[in-house]
């Protein structure tokens, strides 16, 4: 169930999504390939304004993305509708962003 | 072709109804209509369609053959035979009336809501507007003149089926038609009739539409013309408010 | 008997009955011209807008939009095509308003028509033409006219009761006005009956009595029985016309019939013999490109010559013309055909002539009124617009034009009238036994009937007539109406049951084709879609007359009556002087 | 058993889309939460992230980019589809995502092990 202003956020956010996703693979192959441990991740990223944005970023575009996208799923296979559907996609997007804002925090912030 | 064709329909009213079988003869030339009717007219005189035109004009004819939504007045037996049987059922995604007639209300009911209608742009007694055909908003609209309202892109299309408000392909497709129409003079209005709940933006470019539609239209593509043309608005009036 | 009726009763002020060209007109315009709070509905056997054969409109529709062409040309062109039987009044409101028309379906109701390269509307000539005058939609004008109209209807405040299959007209006591429609509401089997001020006729006619036919499967002389059973007089009713090439593919498809379009022969098709030679010039100077009374005849002549039960139809062949170039030019003909499993574009295509349309029915005024009040009829099921033959491009303009004249005709008169009017109850019942009949009879086999039926129209009463012939098929059609009356449907389950509707069918098309035999009997001579092999001469022009059908009581009572020539007369034209016979360029 | 009006390319290529989002949806607050870990308790993520060396878990790592390719291959798929002037190309696109996503999901395989 969408409307123009619901579709358009999350083409959009799926837009922003496309070069974060990808900048995101390229640090995991970097990182598995140097064969770095976790703490030398975390020692490049802690500290870093960079990555707090990039992953940041990631985390606000990736909780709009998915919330839309888990409501319209929920919408046409569970009928779901009406102030409860509201009710479903908020709560995905604010549980999503909250727990990606803790993560991010933990991997950029000292 | 001889010999006997197993066929079996679906029968009852309602949401309640099981398949029957039907031996029918198989001929040379013979659609999936003609066999429907061969049951009616020579064996079991209850069975009940729809048909009027019987020449892919009226879209009165579309069932389930096979599992798959069809016009039967065109469709030859031979091109959807399987294992020697035929399975015929009522369309998807509409209420059944009885056998194999679907109530087609919703269907239009719809392409009323999706503003369907042409908005008159001028009176009797004034000229007819000069159109060049090879406007390139006309040659986007004659794509989809053809459409019969058979609703067969409707029945294939599981977006109807999980989400009870959208409005479906040919809809959608008859307001692109009405939006690249030289005639038409409101466009914003067309594009804020299919941005609602149930709108194009609900569409998720399944493409049974396309492939099912028996005129070979294309409403996958006039659907992602109305996404594309409503989002420029939608940007065009952010930017306006800033 | 186990069969319970109730009626259901219900009021409405303007009724219309289809959903053709002429329904769906007559709905817009009695609501733009009744006033305000008048309820209409439309009332149709099938869905709306998707039965009738106005969809089914192929090569277009015929208007006089200037560029040397006229409406006085138009006009002289219908007189000339009907052979002078046309009720000139008539066919002058139909060439003039059809200017009207087509500019409303233009601008106000949408339609788009196909355009020159400067952007005005392109027109074609059809045979008996004498300008480009046709407006068209590619070659599948219908749907583009009838899917708008549709869509203007059902956005509005009209009521439709759908799959409602009228079954009587019912007037008042006195017999000279309309009280009401009986319906049966097919999706349930019950009956309605429907009172209304205004009731709009528009069934479309339709002659599905012949083997071979045209017209979509729904129409079946509904309109055209209902009307001479409340004792209206119905004219022309010998006048059926022929399509030549009609596909043949057997008795046990309902592709059969269907119709080749005629621009086939127009750009070159040939017909070929079952020994493969051209014959149509043995018939005709013009070949394959004569008229469709002239090609229908040719084949059914050679038909007979043939002679050979396994060989029934003659061949259309296109494949000289390169079938790479046919299969561009004629792309849903072509498709349609491979649908069917036939190759036109390569291959030969097997034809026959086919019942096409019906120039037979309710006499009325130019103003759609019948000699009932309340009572207004338009379209196929009107008679008179077209005399003894309709040029290609006429019908749709017809139907058009006299749905929205009758629209505006009963949105006026509406206000000059008084309440409701009760209906004859006797009428009311005897209309529902007729109906309930066979639901007390032994079930049997209607399609057998309908088989008989189509076969002795065709053998007696189809595109060549004699009087000894006619003669023969109103005994067979007799003899059939009487098998018909004690053939019985199992009324166990009356809920959208088509072999109910079948008897009905049935019933409608047996009563109107004893008419149309006995008028084509009383016919002695050959006009337009009209051949007598006994009389093959068409008489004089000057002492025309048309042929009028009434039920009085149990007979069926026929006459002739002179035309009027109350605009032009035979051997003159209104045209002024000096204009040119025709402005098509020869092909 | 797929119903015989899904038998084509869009619809399957829709269904991979719709469920590899669903997969990536339902796996992201896992992901989170393991990452946040890092500050809260570190000794749980190394022990957590020693795992990754386990063929089993590789397995399933390479199955996570995998989709996240797929979805995002069948992405950008719709975003061309819904935003440019379009082209009837549909099908290869659809086919050219899925390969697409093959080929990085397994490069990621191959320089992972
Ligand atoms: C294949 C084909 C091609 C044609 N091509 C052309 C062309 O190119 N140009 C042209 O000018 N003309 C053409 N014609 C003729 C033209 O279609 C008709 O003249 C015209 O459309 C008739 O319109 P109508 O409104 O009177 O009837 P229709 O459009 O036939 O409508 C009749 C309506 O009445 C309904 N009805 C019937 N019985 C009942 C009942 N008992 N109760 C309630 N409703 C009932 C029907 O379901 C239908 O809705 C063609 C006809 C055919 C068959
Ligand atoms: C990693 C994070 C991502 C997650 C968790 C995610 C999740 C989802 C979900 C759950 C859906 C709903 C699926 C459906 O409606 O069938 C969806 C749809 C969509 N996603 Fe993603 N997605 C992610 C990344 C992306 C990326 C990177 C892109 C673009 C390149 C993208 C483009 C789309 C599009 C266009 C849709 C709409 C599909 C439709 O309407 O059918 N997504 N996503
Ligand atoms: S788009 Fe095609 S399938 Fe859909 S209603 Fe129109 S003709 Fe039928
Ligand atoms: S099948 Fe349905 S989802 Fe869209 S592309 Fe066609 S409308
Ligand atoms: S009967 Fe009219 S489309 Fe099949």
């Amino acid at each position: 169930m969408l409307t123009l202003g619901l579709y358009m956020a999350q083409r959009l956010s799926a837009m922003a999504l496309a070069p974060l996703v990808l900048g995101h693979l390229a640090v995991m192959v970097y990182a598995i390939q140097g064969g770095l441990s976790t703490a030398e991740i975390l020692g490049r990223t802690q500290g870093s304004i960079w990555w707090f944005l990039f992953y940041g970023s990631f985390v606000v575009a990736v909780s709009i993305h998915a919330a839309i996208g888990l409501r319209v799923i929920v919408h046409e296979v569970t009928r779901l509708r009406g102030p409860w559907l509201e009710i479903f996609t908020y709560g995905t997007g604010i549980v999503l962003l909250f727990m990606g804002a803790r993560a991010v925090s933990a991997v950029t912030m000292l | 072709m001889t010999g006997m064709l197993e066929v079996s329909v679906w029968r009852g009213s309602g949401e309640e109804g099981a398949y029957e079988s039907y031996q029918v003869p198989a001929r040379e030339n013979q659609t999936v209509l003609d066999v429907v009717s061969w049951i009616q007219q020579s064996v079991d005189p209850s069975l009940t369609y729809r048909y009027a035109c019987r020449v892919g004009m009226c879209g009165s004819c579309a069932m389930m053959v096979n599992g798959q939504p069809r016009w039967t007045c065109r469709t030859h037996v031979k091109r959807v035979l399987e294992r020697g049987g035929l399975r015929v059922g009522p369309l998807r995604n509409l209420p059944v009336i009885k056998d194999l007639a679907a109530d087609m209300d919703p269907f239009f009911d719809k392409w009323v809501k999706a503003g369907g209608v042409h908005p008159p742009s001028r009176t009797r007694y004034q000229p007819i507007q000069p159109v060049r055909p090879d406007d390139p908003g006309r040659v986007e609209a004659n794509k989809a003149i053809e459409c019969i309202n058979c609703s067969v892109c409707y029945a294939a299309c599981d977006t109807v089926t999980g989400n009870p408000d959208y409005l479906g392909p040919a809809a959608l497709q008859r307001a692109w038609t009405l939006f690249n129409d030289a005639k038409v003079q409101d466009r914003q209005a067309i594009l804020d009739g299919v941005s609602g709940a149930g709108g194009c933006h609900n569409c998720h470019s399944q493409g049974s539409c396309t492939r099912f539609c028996p005129n070979e239209l294309d409403p996958l593509s006039a659907i992602a013309g109305l996404k594309r043309a409503s989002a420029r608005s939608f940007l065009k009036q952010r930017r306006q408010e800033c | 008997m186990s069969v319970k009726i109730d009626i259901e009763r219900e009021d409405t002020d303007i009724l219309i009955l289809g959903s053709g060209g002429a329904g769906l007109f007559a709905a817009l315009h009695a609501q733009q011209t009744a006033p305000a709070g008048t309820r209409i509905t439309l009332a149709v056997k099938g869905l709306v807008g998707k039965c009738g054969c106005t969809r089914m409109v192929q090569g277009g529709y015929n208007v006089a939009l200037g560029g040397g062409d006229t409406v006085e040309r138009h006009f002289m062109d219908t007189i000339q095509g009907g052979k002078w039987l046309p009720n000139q009044d008539m066919a002058w409101r139909l060439s003039e308003q059809a200017v009207i028309r087509i500019h409303e379906l233009e601008n106000e109701i949408g339609c788009f028509f196909d355009r020159n390269p400067d952007g005005s509307l392109h027109q074609k000539a059809f045979a008996g033409q004498t300008a480009d005058r046709t407006v068209h939609k590619g070659d599948l004008t219908g749907i583009e006219i009838i899917s708008r109209l549709m869509e203007h209807v059902l956005a509005r405040p009209i009521r439709r009761l759908q799959e409602h299959r009228a079954i009587g007209l019912v007037p008042t006591r006195d017999g000279a006005s309309l009280a009401g429609v009986l319906f049966i509401d097919m999706r349930t089997g019950g009956f309605r009956f429907i009172r209304a001020k205004c009731v709009m006729m528009g069934t479309g006619g339709g002659p599905t009595m012949y083997k071979y036919h045209t017209p979509s499967g729904d129409k079946t002389m509904d309109g055209l029985a209902m009307a001479l059973r409340v004792g209206l007089p119905l004219r022309d009713m010998e006048m059926v016309q022929f399509h030549p090439t009609g596909l043949l593919a057997g008795d046990h498809t309902r592709m059969t019939g269907t119709v080749l379009e005629e621009g086939l022969r127009g750009a070159g098709g040939q017909l070929l013999n079952a020994r493969g030679e051209r014959f149509m010039f043995d018939y005709d100077q013009r070949g394959e490109r004569a008229t469709r009374d002239v090609v229908s005849r040719g084949i059914y002549a050679e038909m007979r010559k043939m002679n050979d039960p396994s060989q029934i139809g003659m061949f259309i062949s296109m494949a000289h013309l390169g079938p790479e170039n046919v299969r561009r030019k004629f792309a849903g003909m072509v498709r349609r055909c491979a649908d069917s499993g036939f190759d036109l574009a390569a291959g030969k295509v097997e034809v026959v002539p086919t019942a096409h349309y019906f120039m037979g029915g309710v006499v009325v005024d130019p103003d759609t009124r019948t000699a009932m009040e309340g009572l207004y009829v338009a379209g196929e099921d009107a008679g008179g617009a077209h005399g003894s033959n309709r040029l290609g491009g006429n019908g749709v303009a017809n139907s058009t034009v006299f749905g929205g004249v009758a629209g505006d005709v009963m949105g006026m008169d509406i206000r000059g009238m008084g309440g409701l009017r009760d209906p004859d109850e006797q009428v009311l019942a005897a209309e529902i036994e007729r109906a309930i009949r066979p639901l007390s009879r032994r079930p049997g086999h209607i399609q057998e009937l309908r088989h008989k039926l189509q076969e002795a129209m065709w053998e007696d009463v189809g595109v060549m007539r004699t009087g000894a012939g006619l003669q023969r098929g109103q005994k067979r059609i007799a003899e059939i109406h009487a098998e018909l009356m004690e053939t019985g449907v199992d009324p166990s389950n009356l809920a959208f049951n088509l072999t109910w509707h079948d008897w009905l069918n049935m019933a409608s098309l047996t009563e109107i084709s004893d008419v149309i035999a006995k008028a084509g009997e009383l016919r002695e001579n050959s006009r337009g879609a009209h051949f007598r092999e006994d009389f093959p001469e068409p008489g004089a022009m000057e002492s025309s007359y048309f042929t009028v059908a009434r039920q009085q009581g149990e007979d069926l009572v026929l006459a002739r009556e002179e035309v009027q020539f109350t605009i032009v007369r035979p051997g003159e034209t209104i045209l002024p002087a000096g204009e040119p016979e025709t402005l098509v360029a020869a092909q | 058993m797929l119903k015989p009006h899904r038998h084509h390319p869009l619809w399957l290529a829709y269904m991979l889309h719709r469920l590899s989002g669903l997969a990536l949806a339902l796996f992201l607050p896992v992901h989170f939460h393991v990452l946040s870990m890092a500050i809260t308790r570190p000794e749980s993520l190394d022990h957590f992230l020693s795992l990754a060396a386990n063929p089993m878990v590789k397995l399933m790592e390479f199955g996570l980019v995998f989709l996240l390719a797929v979805h995002f291959f069948g992405g950008l798929r719709l975003l061309v589809l819904e935003f440019l002037p379009w082209s009837p190309g549909q099908k290869s696109l659809a086919a050219a995502s899925v390969a697409g996503a093959f080929l990085i999901s397994g490069t990621f395989l191959l320089r992972a092990v």
